[in-house]
């Protein structure tokens, strides 16, 4: 199992009940993180789109996490 | 210039920031809160930004500009925080040489400022609140 | 606002009277004096009106974007005398309950003001002067 | 003989020999007073354009003058 720690922005902290959480998933790919996100929040399902942030960069699904990765949740952006 | 800050945004020090000798033309673009959307009164409004990311990826669009027209000087600063009607949210400015390519390179870096930087908007109604753009639902925001 | 002043041109109050708190969107284009013309250096430039016939030609360019584009507030301020690289020469401002909008009636109004108002400008350079465009062999001026 | 003020603006005030003239024409267009205009000061024949501007409009060529009318001198405008 790894062990990801989370930064929520926007409507995901009201899913996440907070700024950060912490998730334990068998993979070690944005895709696994998203698939054991969406299971657990559900809320996540309901929103337009969610992009996964690796190191201040949109990520791509098949990247795989390290440990040392700051990993956050993009949900549709509001800006401007 | 790359600005996210709480404090309110100085128009003319955006305008300095981006504007040139050289240049004879400098657009900005200036977005202000709505007192209204979709026919309810906006309260205030909470913005909030993935920081650092949120630098980054002005950073690219900006870059992308700078490929496509001759800058010469642009700034951009965006606020976050708790803001009320008629306060600046952001304030976008470029320095050509040419007027035509001011206005294209600004509308660029602002079209593309609203769809990938990470930064959110939570409108605050007399009876609710909505982050802007989030569900299928909602109703596309489009100032 | 329609403004022909030999005083420097305070961007902010332009910028001012043209928001409206029912709008999200403002763009302005700055017109500044550039240190070069064609390769030479410009030491000052020297801008003209004939101001009645000025007031009412911006007027009517006005008119005419507020058939084509929703504008919800607008001012164009235009600064005449002596102007030294670096300084304003003009700003436009619109402000549109939707940013495209205030893009294009922004650009529509300096479009029109550069064809159509009585404003002329004399470059003075080091080693002569010009007024700009009036004669078939100069180079057209392209801010 | 119909006698006009005429207002001078731009490169036109060195044509004219400052920010006003009168002329003498036979006519009371605004064809006749540009033709007496060229002839008198064949410096405007140079211009890229010049309009003649009557009450702060553009005018037509055959626009009448009347004895009150303000007239000007276009040429080409270079503003912003």
């Amino acid at each position: 199992m790894n062990r990801y720690r989370i930064k929520a922005f926007g409507i995901t902290k009201d899913f996440l009940g907070g700024k950060e959480a912490e998730v334990e998933i068998k993979g070690d790919t944005v895709a696994a993180l998203r698939s054991e996100l969406m299971e657990r929040y559900p809320g996540l399902q309901g929103l337009r789109s969610l992009y996964i942030a690796v190191n201040n960069d949109y990520a791509e699904e098949g990247r795989v996490l390290g440990a040392g990765d700051e990993i956050a949740l993009i949900p549709p952006v509001s800006g401007g | 210039m790359i600005k996210i800050t709480e404090k309110p945004i100085d128009i003319q020090k955006v305008i300095d920031t981006a504007s040139c000798l050289a240049s004879g033309a400098v657009n900005v673009f200036v977005g202000t809160v709505r007192n209204n959307a979709n026919g309810k009164n906006v309260v205030w409004l909470e913005y909030e930004a993935y920081e650092t990311m949120a630098v980054g990826e002005i950073r690219k669009i900006i870059d992308d500009a700078s490929h496509k027209w001759p800058l010469q000087g642009w700034a951009v600063s965006h606020r976050i925080g708790t803001l009320r009607p008629g306060e600046v949210a952001v304030v976008v400015a470029v320095s050509t040489p040419h007027r035509k390519d001011s206005f294209d390179a600004c509308e660029y870096i602002i079209d593309n400022l609203k769809l990938h930087v990470p930064i959110w908007k939570k409108e605050v109604f007399e009876d609710g609140e909505e982050w802007i753009s989030a569900r299928p639902s909602a109703v596309a925001e489009k100032v």
